[in-house]
This record gives C-alpha cells, structure tokens and sequence, in this order.
C-alpha cells in the first residue's frame, strides 16, 4: 500500500529533496514531532474529532515524509543527517519509516473507534498512540545506538497503558508481565551498548554513533565488543518478540486493543528487528559477523518452534495471531541470519508484508470480539455467512498471513528458502519448511473453522453497539493493506530501492 | 640475659596481663550490656558490679547435679572456661604479641571455639532434661552455621596480610588503615559481627534474658547448673562475648592496640593497649545492647536466613578481597 | 585527589552498592527496601563524583547530582510510595465484561519464602560476574577497572531478585538494582555514556518505575489485595497456554 | 513504630524509676545468718503454687521499670539451679506440693525460701478448699513472709532487700 499510495506523492517529494539541502532534515524532524503534536494537539484541544483522526493523521504524516526520504535517500542519494549527527536517515532508516507508516496507517484507520473517542479515556488511547510512534520512529531515525535505546524503552512506556487499557485482571496483568520483561530485555541491551561504547573507548575514540562504528571501524578488543554486540543484540531481540525472549508478547499482543495489538505485532518488531539488523551490522563490520548470527539463526528456529507447537494447541484468537507473528519473526531472524542479498530483501519485504497483513487482521479480529463477545476459536463459526463484512476480509488477511498465493509471503518465504539454500543453509531451510508447515495447518484449521462452515444459532438479538459500529467501520485501509501486501512484491521498479537498503545491512552477493 | 630471651618474656608478661585484663573486664561487660539495656528502658539498672557479684556468690555456693548426670556435668564447665581462657590468651586485645609456640592462627582460634561450643552442647545434653537436649540441638546448629563464616570472614581480612594469624591481621590494618574501610574488610566485619552475635547467643539469634525455655538456646543449656559449675559456664560464655566483642572492636578501630614491635611491647604500650581495648569494647557493648533494645528476637527458623546473609557477605569479602581489594 | 585515594574511594562505594544489594535479597517481606535501595543510589552518585574528580570532567559533577536526585531520592520514595486506592482513578471495568466484586482481604502476616537460596544464589551469581567481568577489566584502563565486577555482580543479583521476586514491590526493586547494575557498569566501564543519553535513560527509567507503580496499584485493586510490598504476583495466571 | 519513633520515646522517658528508699530495719530476722554469702546478689526462682495470679502481676511490677528490684541486686531466674530465693505464691495445691518440695530441693544452699502473699502464708481466702495441701509453711520450710493480698510491689522489693541487703 505504502508505494501505492505515495508513489505519486514520493516523487514530488524526492524532486523537492534534491532541490535543497534543507527538505531531508525537515521532512525527518516533520516525520518525529508529527505525532509527538498530534498528541499535543489531543492534549490541548480534547474535541472529539481530533482525539478520532489524530493517530490517524500522525500515521500519514509519517508515511509520507518516509517515502519522501527513501526516495531520496535510496539510488545512491546521500544520508540524511541532523540534529548534530544524532539523527540520519539511511536507506533502511526510510524504509523502515514507510513500513512504520503504512503498517500505523492501516491499525489506526481501520481502528477508528467514534465509541471510544466518545469515551472518557478516548484522549488518553489516542494521545498514547501518536507517543508510541513518534518513538518508533525516533527509534529509527536515530544514528546513536544510545538513542535508539532510549527511543525503543520508550515504546514500552508508551504501549503499557495501552496493553492494559481493556482494564480488568487479565489487561493488567499482562501489561505488568510486557513492561517488566520488556524493560528488563532492553536493559540487557543497554548493559550490552555500554560493553561496546567501553569497547570503543579503550580503542580510543568513543562513540555509540552508528555510522562512525561502520565507516572507522575502529580496532576494538574482540572479546568486550562481541559481549557488547550480543548482549545488545539478545535485548532488541526480546523487544523483536524472538524466543526464547518471547514470553511477554502472547500475553500483550492478545489483551491489547485490536489497533495497539496490530500496531505492535505489525510495527514495533519490525522496528525492535531493526535495531537488530544494525547490531547485525556492526558484528560483520567490527568482528567476523560469526555471533550475531548464529544468535539470529538459533533465535529464529526456537521461535518457528515455539510458534509451531503453540499455534496448533491455541484456542484464542489474538493469542494465535501473537504466535503467527512470533513466526514471522522467526522466519526475518533466520532471513537476516542467512545474510545474502537475496536473502535480506526477502526479509525486508517480508517485514512490510507481514506488517500490512498482520495489522488487517488484528483490526479484523477486534471487529470478531466487538461481534460475538469473545475471542475463543471454539466459540466462533460462520462468520463469512453471519457477518460476511467481518468473514470475508478476516479470511482474506488470514489467508494472507499465511502466505497462500497470491500473497507476498510466499514469495519472499520462497525466496528466503531459494537463499538459504544457496548459501548453504539447507538443514536450516528444511526445519524451516517443516515448522511453516505445521503452523500452516494448525492456524488454517482454526481460521476455516471460524470463517466457513454454517454459522451458531444467533443467541442474542440485540446487537451491542460495539458490534453496530463494528459492523459498520470501514473495510477500505483492511483491504488497501492485505492488496498491497498481495501487489508489493511483485513491483520489480522498488527493486533498485531494495538493493540500496540491502547495502546498507550489507547483503554479500 | 639475651635479648631474645628477653623479649619472650616480655611477651609472656604481655599475654598474661592481656588475660588478666580480659578476665577482669568481662563481667564489667556484662554489666554494661545489662546496665545500658535497664536505661534505654528507663530502669535504674544493677550496676556495673553486679556481674562480679553474682560469680563471687556462685563460687561459693553448694554445686548440686541432677540425679542421672555424668562425668560430664562438671568437666563440661572447666572445658567452657578453660576455651575462654585460652581465647582471651590467643586473640590480640591488649596487644598483638603472642608466644610464638601457640599461634593465634585463624584455624586454631576457631577450634578453640568449637571446643567450648561442643562442651557446651554436651553439657546440656547431660543431665537428659528435654530443655537441655533442645537447647545443645539449637545451639549446635547454629554454631554449625556459624563457624564457617567465622573462618570466612577471618580468612577475607588475612588475605591482604598474607597470615591466617589475628595479631597480624590486626597489625596490617593499623598500618594501612586503608584497609579498614575497604569493602572486603567491611564486608568482612559486618559478616564476623554477626557470627559473633550469634556465637555469643545474643538477640537476635538468642534473648539471654528469656525465661521461656521454649525459646532459649544458650539459657536452656545451663539450667541444670549450679554454684561454682554454673560460675564456670557463666564466665567461659562472657569471655567468649569480651574476646570477640574485643576483637571486632580492634579490626574496626585498631589504633591504640599494643604492636608486637621490637622485642615485645613496653609497659607504655601495653598500658595504652589496655585502656584502649577497654574503651572499645565498651564503647561496641554499648552499641550491641543498643541495638538489642531496638530488636526482637528471630524466629529459630528464620536464624538460618539471618546465618546465611552473614556467610554470603563472608564470601564476597573473600571474592572482593581478590578482585576489589 | 590522587589515583590511589580515587580508586580507594571507588573500590568503597562499589563495595557498599554490592552490600546493599545483599541487603535487598536479605530483607524479609514486611521491611522496607527503601533505606539499601537509597544508599545505593547515593553509592553510585559517588561514584560518578569520584570518577569526575579523577577523570577532571565537570559534565560528571552534574550526572552525580543527576544520579544521586533520581537513584537517591526519587526512585527509593517511588518503590515505597502506595497509593492510595481513592486517589487515583481506577481503570473501570470493560463494559462487556461484569466487574467481580472481590472481597478486599489484607492479610495480617506477610508470607515469606526462605530467604536461603535467593542468598546462597547471589553469592554464587557474584563469583559469575567477577569471572564474566574479566575481559572488560582487560581494557579499562584506570583507577575503576578493578571495581569493576560490581556492576556485573549487580546485574546479576538485581535479576535473581526481579525472577524471585513474588510482590509488585519486589520485582520493582530487582528491577532497579538491575538498573543501578547497568549504570554502575557505565560508570566504571567508560566514564558515563554521552550526556544525551545518560538524560534519556534517567528519564527512562523513571518513566518505566512510574507505569510499574501505577501497574502494580491497578493490580491491587484488579486482584483486591493490599498486602505490604503489592499482591502476591502468583496470582497472576490467568494468562497462559 | 519507626526506629526514630522508639528513640524519641525511650529519651522523653527518661528514667521512671521510683527513687530509691533507704532499707528499713532489719525486720525479717527469718533471714538466716548463712544467707549472708547472698549479700549483694540475689537471684529469684518464682514459684506459683497455685496463686489466683494477683502475686504474679505484682511480682511482675517489683521487677519492672517502676520499681525495679534489680537495682538491689535481685534477679529473676528460669532455673531453681540458678536460684538463691524461691518466692513461692498462692497456696500450695494437691498438684504442686510436690513440684514445689522439688523446686526448694533443686536448689543449693545456702537458700531462703519466700512465701509472698495472705495466701501463701495462711491459705488466705482459699482455705479448707477441696484441693488445697495448705499453706507453704506446712510444705517447705519458710524463711520469710510477704503479707498482703496481694502485696504491694515495694513490700516484695523490700523483702528481698533484706536478703540483698542493698
């Protein structure tokens, strides 16, 4: 959806940018403070179409000023730096800001609630949304590794209200289990860059700035600076949702509401992975790359397995989708531990797919527990018939998710596999296959049980108004995303963008 | 008369007043323990003397045995009081001089230790009363919890000397203090204070002044003794409290301790020494019956937790006192 | 101040934050941890101080006042702090769901488990960090290096504490001892990260500590229990596959 | 109560203890002329024989801060063993003559045995009940005599002090 919607738009944008140097720093400082004044403006104004749309806009704004900076960052256009080298945006920066944006657009508008924002905490949801992405997208756009923590410990802070906020035992505990494991994860992080910074230190020129560890490769004791490196890598990777740091994120991705759930599971691994991919990074630069890897690749089987045994005995629904992106993750994890160019743009556009369908089909979901009141598998059946505006795209997102032709997890599973096994990979690549396989079956039983099939005796006549307005929202950000999730990979024109973002992780041929 | 020989009598002369002094002192200890804990709860108190006055009485008076009791019931005290007093001989307090025969080895206080300990448990076990076998029951297993942070704690604070020996010790830290406010030598002195706490029945492992004999341990031990066995028991166990107090005392505060030296310590030394470890060790009974009023007694199962914290800071004072210094 | 007297002073204040440390995993259910969680965060503040002396950068002095306001005073007040049930609004119940009156039970007697092998395990987690800590104290030069295992020792000892923590308040002070951990190794380890992260990780920190407080309320309400210390967290299964 | 709180206490309190008397005279000439090792330190064993636990509060007072019978070098003590004084209170009943003919003979000589209380002098109220031996007189021999139902706290620290003799 992401080029869909803003190619036009990205290539003003881009002629603009090239124009002068001033665009790229404040399309960047745009794409930060936009929702950080979204949220103000919530604050402030407290009218209820603002508290409706802001996340909504605040989404928009940072789509489009990512796809204006890929644009131009991408095909060999330079870095976009400011705020004293602290913030730059690279090829990845920007994609991963169009990914942020689109995966935000799709939860945020097809999570448009006139019910809550009517509510008493209606400004406090939105407020925390438009939080939660400005520090995602800091968290991308920062070239300090420092900042980058600070900016990914701040996604638990602003998302820990927001997994609690159904109140109630179950909301609260698990927004206790996600902030305590979450922070304690990052923390793990943090003690890691702090290695790395004593690391570069002692090599005499201290830095945690991204850019300057790649380009001087400064010599820096191997042993500190692999401890470093993997300790940060082992704590971005709990926030990326990777077993076996994946305990917290069943229980926050299913008690979240629907939006926050597919604006987490969509979007804050992605960006959590991308702390990783840079890590990844660094290892490859600074040492052999040997650590790092073997964490991704050791860390994505568990996780295809942990997602595999318990996608199959799962009996609720948001559960099942939190394990499916435990999956996905997976799946990027053994991607970026596979390391070749193919591979790495598999998995980078795995990470945006995965994003557009997954937050579809959390928004779905959400309508499936506003509809018949819970979110147990065993408790719901026909919907395609009963209630063919919720059925009907929640089939088409599940399908999707589960990379059926003609979605674009197919192919980038196929082409992950393809790299694999060119490189070697090939006892990997068929653990791979096994584990997708029985996740396959297992969660494409639970949705064909739901979706087809004759629908229960309606029980109650009265609708809830929450099933009124969930029969009525709109289905047009649900089925932009799940097409361009469908289209994406097959626009071979983002190839040459691919390939510079790939450079930046470096992708060896 | 050489020099040498004279030198090994002046450290005989200095060891002897050091047990003198220690013997004399520690009932006053006593009764500075009792006296500050009747003021903190507004009694008038009993005096200092009274300590002196009790032991005096009990010496003359009529030892009795319970029917049923051994050999052990009246070797069991001699063995008490004669631990105390090799303790109060071995263990530097007035001065850090000792004969060169009977090294004041870590290893060798600490048995030393035990000896008492296990008279005392056999002592309570003797006479076959329930309260006496509870009590030796308690009171062994806290000592077996005990002694290895003792030997812990000591082994932490010889490791920057480089000899298991006390006098050393005590020596090293007077002439680097430096080390007294290391965080092994803390961490060390926070541990062996509380082993002492507990190698002394003090709260709050043990209350010496419950009449409960569901919660004594030390009491519950020497209810069957009477007269001069009981005086016996009674000034073993307060020698023990003086010489550890004391000890404690000289590796927080050991300035004024009189140094091996030359030849043995001077009589201006050995006089500083002694009013020095008398000052401290009141000074530290103070803070111990102190502190005893803010406290209650543990649980006995809760005495382990207590026991175990004190092992753990031993055992990082020994890691600490490699790495950190 | 001289190298010795620096390293001297380093080697003091590490030492008492790996003592207050053994004190929190020390403590029984009903004390407060208010007093070991304060005096290590006036440690560390220290111990920026005496590495901004020795290391002649001003910026520390002020990371030290930093430090030793928000580690010293406002975190340890935090931990504690209960708040109280009328104050703050309660999150209301879904309107789906019914609310479940529960009984508010505050039971007189905290329950504690032993204590033995949470200690006995630090000490053993200490020795781990001493040997983990080796090759950093390779390449630090200076007077903090040796001190360094602390922050290491730290880490480790603030971990077991969150994992064996059963209380709200329990788990909140691992985490800080984790926290202090982290910074300690900062410290030692590099002189302090750039002052702009140091900021932002303060912030942070005290943010997570306040979402926990607010949490760790919600939960007394959600599972009605106000025991010294925050509901037993073993309460918290509802949760699980 | 906080640490701080106990210590702001304990220094308002100051020291509650009534001053001290001069001893009377001499009056317990019971005291035997042996006793006289027992000058300056005196530990109680207290022995209740089957008191209605009037004697024990009081008992109780004579040792507490307000009177403070320690300051004359009496003691309170868990054993007969270590006990130079049995203060024997109430009554002495079917079920405890014999504990307490035992308890005086636990204890070493030279000992004075006290029978503090109406009770425990002459069966007070109590006497001819069922269950009643008699007096301690009739039991053990008795030294010295506290009336009073029950006494007041300084009748028993003045008894002892004539042991005492502080």
């Amino acid at each position: 959806m992401a080029a869909v919607l803003t190619a036009p738009l990205a290539a003003g944008l881009a002629a603009g940018f090239t124009a002068g140097p001033v665009v790229g720093p404040a399309l960047v400082w745009v794409a930060l403070l936009g929702p950080a004044l979204c949220a103000l403006a919530v604050l402030l104004l407290r009218r209820r179409a603002v508290v409706l749309v802001a996340d909504v806009v605040a989404s928009s704004v940072v789509l489009l000023c990512g796809g204006a900076l890929l644009a131009g960052v991408a095909d060999g256009g330079a870095a976009v730096v400011t705020a004293g080298g602290l913030l730059r945006v690279d090829p990845l920066a920007g994609y991963l800001l169009v990914v942020v944006g689109a995966v935000a657009l799709t939860a945020t508008w097809g999570g448009l609630s006139p019910g809550r924002a009517r509510s008493r905490r209606g400004g406090r949801y939105t407020t925390l949304v438009c939080l939660f992405l400005a520090a995602m997208v800091l968290a991308v756009v920062a070239d300090d590794l420092g900042v980058t923590w600070v900016a990914v410990e701040g996604t638990t802070i602003t998302t820990a209200f927001l997994v609690g906020f159904a109140g109630g035992r179950r909301a609260v505990e698990a927004a206790w289990k996600y902030v305590v494991l979450a922070s304690v994860g990052v923390g793990i992080a943090f003690l890691g860059l702090v290695l790395l910074y004593a690391a570069t230190r002692a090599a005499g020129d201290p830095t945690l700035s991204w850019v300057r560890l790649v380009t001087d490769r400064p010599a820096v004791d191997p042993t500190v600076a692999r401890m470093g490196l993997l300790l940060a890598a082992l704590g971005f990777a709990t926030k990326a949702g990777l077993a076996p740091m994946h305990a917290w994120l069943p229980d926050a991705h299913s008690q979240a509401p629907a939006p926050v759930s597919g604006l987490m599971s969509g979007v804050l691994l992605a960006v959590a992975f991308g702390a990783v991919l840079r890590i990844q990074r660094l290892d490859a630069v600074l040492l052999d790359g040997a650590a790092v890897r073997t964490l991704l690749l050791v860390g994505g089987l568990l996780s295809l397995l942990v997602a595999a045994v318990l996608v199959v005995t799962q009996r609720d629904l948001k559960r099942m989708l939190a394990y499916s992106s435990i999956e996905h993750m997976g799946l990027v994890a053994v991607a970026a531990a596979v390391g070749n160019r193919l591979a790495l743009a598999a998995m980078l556009v795995h990470l945006l797919v995965h994003g557009l369908a997954k937050a579809s089909t959390f928004v779905m979901a959400g309508r499936v527990l506003a509809v018949e009141g819970t979110t147990a598998i065993a408790d719901v059946h026909g919907l395609v018939r009963s209630a063919p505006r919720i059925g009907i795209p929640f089939l088409a997102g599940a399908v999707t998710l589960l990379g059926l032709p003609p979605s674009g997890l197919f192919l980038t599973e196929a082409a992950l596999v393809v790299a694999g096994l060119r490189s070697g990979y090939g006892w990997a690549m068929a653990i791979v296959l096994v584990l997708l396989l029985v996740v396959f079956v297992g969660m494409g039983r639970a949705v064909i049980a739901m979706t087809l099939g004759a629908p229960a005796p309606a029980g109650s006549s009265e609708p809830a108004a929450a099933a009124t307005e969930a029969l009525s929202a709109p289905l047009a950000p649900v089925a932009l995303a799940l097409a361009a999730a469908c289209l994406l990979a097959l626009a071979t024109p983002l190839a040459g963008t691919l390939d510079s973002v790939v450079a930046v992780i470096g992708g060896a041929p | 008369m050489s020099g040498e020989v004279a030198g090994e009598v002046r450290v005989v002369v200095a060891v002897v007043l050091q047990t003198v002094v220690v013997v004399v002192a520690a009932p006053f200890l006593v009764g500075v323990l009792r006296q500050v804990r009747a003021r903190w709860e507004g009694r008038v108190g009993q005096g200092l003397l009274q300590p002196w006055r009790d032991l005096v009485k009990l010496a003359r008076k009529e030892p009795l045995q319970a029917s049923g009791s051994t050999v052990v019931a009246w070797v069991a005290p001699v063995v008490v009081l004669g631990s105390g007093l090799l303790l109060a001989a071995l263990v530097p307090t007035v001065t850090t001089a000792g004969p060169a025969r009977l090294p004041a080895d870590l290893f060798v206080v600490v048995s030393v230790l035990l000896v008492g300990t296990v008279a005392l448990g056999l002592l309570g076990l003797d006479a076959g009363s329930a309260f006496g076998g509870m009590g030796s029951s308690r009171h062994l297993t806290i000592a077996a919890l005990v002694e290895p942070t003792v030997l812990l704690a000591v082994y932490a604070l010889s490791v920057p000397v480089g000899s298991t020996a006390l006098g050393p010790i005590v020596e090293g830290r007077l002439a680097d203090p430096g080390r007294v406010v290391a965080p092994a030598g803390v961490l060390a002195v926070v541990a062996l204070a509380i082993a002492v706490v507990a190698e002394t029945a003090r709260i709050p492992v043990d209350n010496p002044s419950t009449h409960l004999e569901l919660t004594m341990v030390h009491e519950a031990m020497v209810l069957e003794s009477s007269g001069r066995d009981l005086a016996a028991v009674e000034l073993g166990s307060w020698l023990r409290l003086s010489v550890l107090l004391a000890l404690v005392a000289n590796l927080v505060v050991p300035w004024g301790v009189a140094t091996a030296g030359d030849g043995g310590p001077g009589l201006p030394a050995l006089a500083l020494g002694v009013v020095a470890v008398v000052v401290k060790t009141a000074a530290s009974g103070v803070v111990l019956a102190t502190a005893e009023v803010f406290m209650a007694k543990l649980r006995l199962f809760r005495v382990p937790e207590l026991l175990t914290g004190s092992f753990v800071l031993a055992f990082l004072a020994v890691t600490g006192s490699y790495v950190i210094g | 101040m001289s190298s010795g007297d620096a390293s001297q002073a380093v080697a003091l204040l590490a030492g008492l934050e790996l003592l207050t440390a053994v004190l929190l995993a020390w403590r029984g259910p009903a004390s407060s941890p208010r007093g070991p969680l304060a005096v290590q965060g006036f440690a560390l503040a220290g111990l920026v101080a005496v590495i901004g002396v020795a290391e002649g950068e001003p910026v520390l002095w002020l990371v030290a006042l930093l430090v030793g306001v928000l580690k010293g005073v406002v975190l340890p007040t935090l931990v504690v702090r209960r708040p109280s049930r009328a104050a703050g609004p309660a999150a209301p119940p879904a309107a789906d769901r019914p609310a479940t009156v529960r009984p508010v039970v505050r039971p007189a007697v905290v329950r504690g488990r032993s204590r033995v092998p949470l200690l006995l395990g630090a000490a053993g987690l200490v020795v781990v960090a001493y040997l983990a800590a080796r090759p950093v104290t390779r390449v630090v030069t200076g007077a903090t290096g040796q001190a360094l295992p602390v922050g290491f020792a730290l880490v480790l000892v603030g971990f077991a504490l969150l994992a064996t923590g059963r209380r709200s308040q329990s788990q909140l002070v691992g985490f800080l001892v984790l926290d202090n951990g982290i910074a300690t190794t900062a410290f030692l380890a590099t002189g302090g990260v750039p002052l702009v992260v140091e900021l932002g990780v303060s912030l942070d920190v005290l943010l997570v500590v306040l979402v926990l407080q607010v949490l760790g309320s919600r939960i007394d309400t959600a599972f009605g229990a106000g025991a010294p210390g925050g509901t037993d967290l073993d309460q918290l299964r509802e949760l699980h596959d | 109560m906080s640490l701080r709180g106990w210590l702001s206490l304990a220094r308002r309190t100051g020291r509650i203890a009534e001053p001290a008397v001069p001893r009377g005279a001499d009056s317990a000439g019971a005291a035997r002329a042996d006793a006289g090792i027992l000058a300056g330190s005196v530990q109680v064993r207290h022995v209740d024989a089957g008191s209605c636990n009037g004697c024990e509060i009081e008992v109780a007072a004579a040792f507490g801060p307000v009177h403070d019978g320690e300051r004359y070098g009496a003691r309170l003590v868990a054993s007969p063993r270590h006990a130079d004084v049995v203060l024997v209170t109430g009554v002495v009943t079917r079920n405890m003559a014999e504990p307490l003919r035992r308890t005086v003979d636990a204890t070493p000589r030279p000992r004075l045995v006290v029978a503090m209380g109406d009770c425990a002098r002459d069966c007070g109220v109590f006497a001819g009940g069922y269950g009643v031996v008699g007096a301690v007189k009739d039991v053990v021999d008795v030294d010295l005599e506290i009336p009073g139902c029950p006494p007041r706290p300084e009748a028993v620290v003045e008894a002892l002090r004539t042991v005492t003799r502080r």
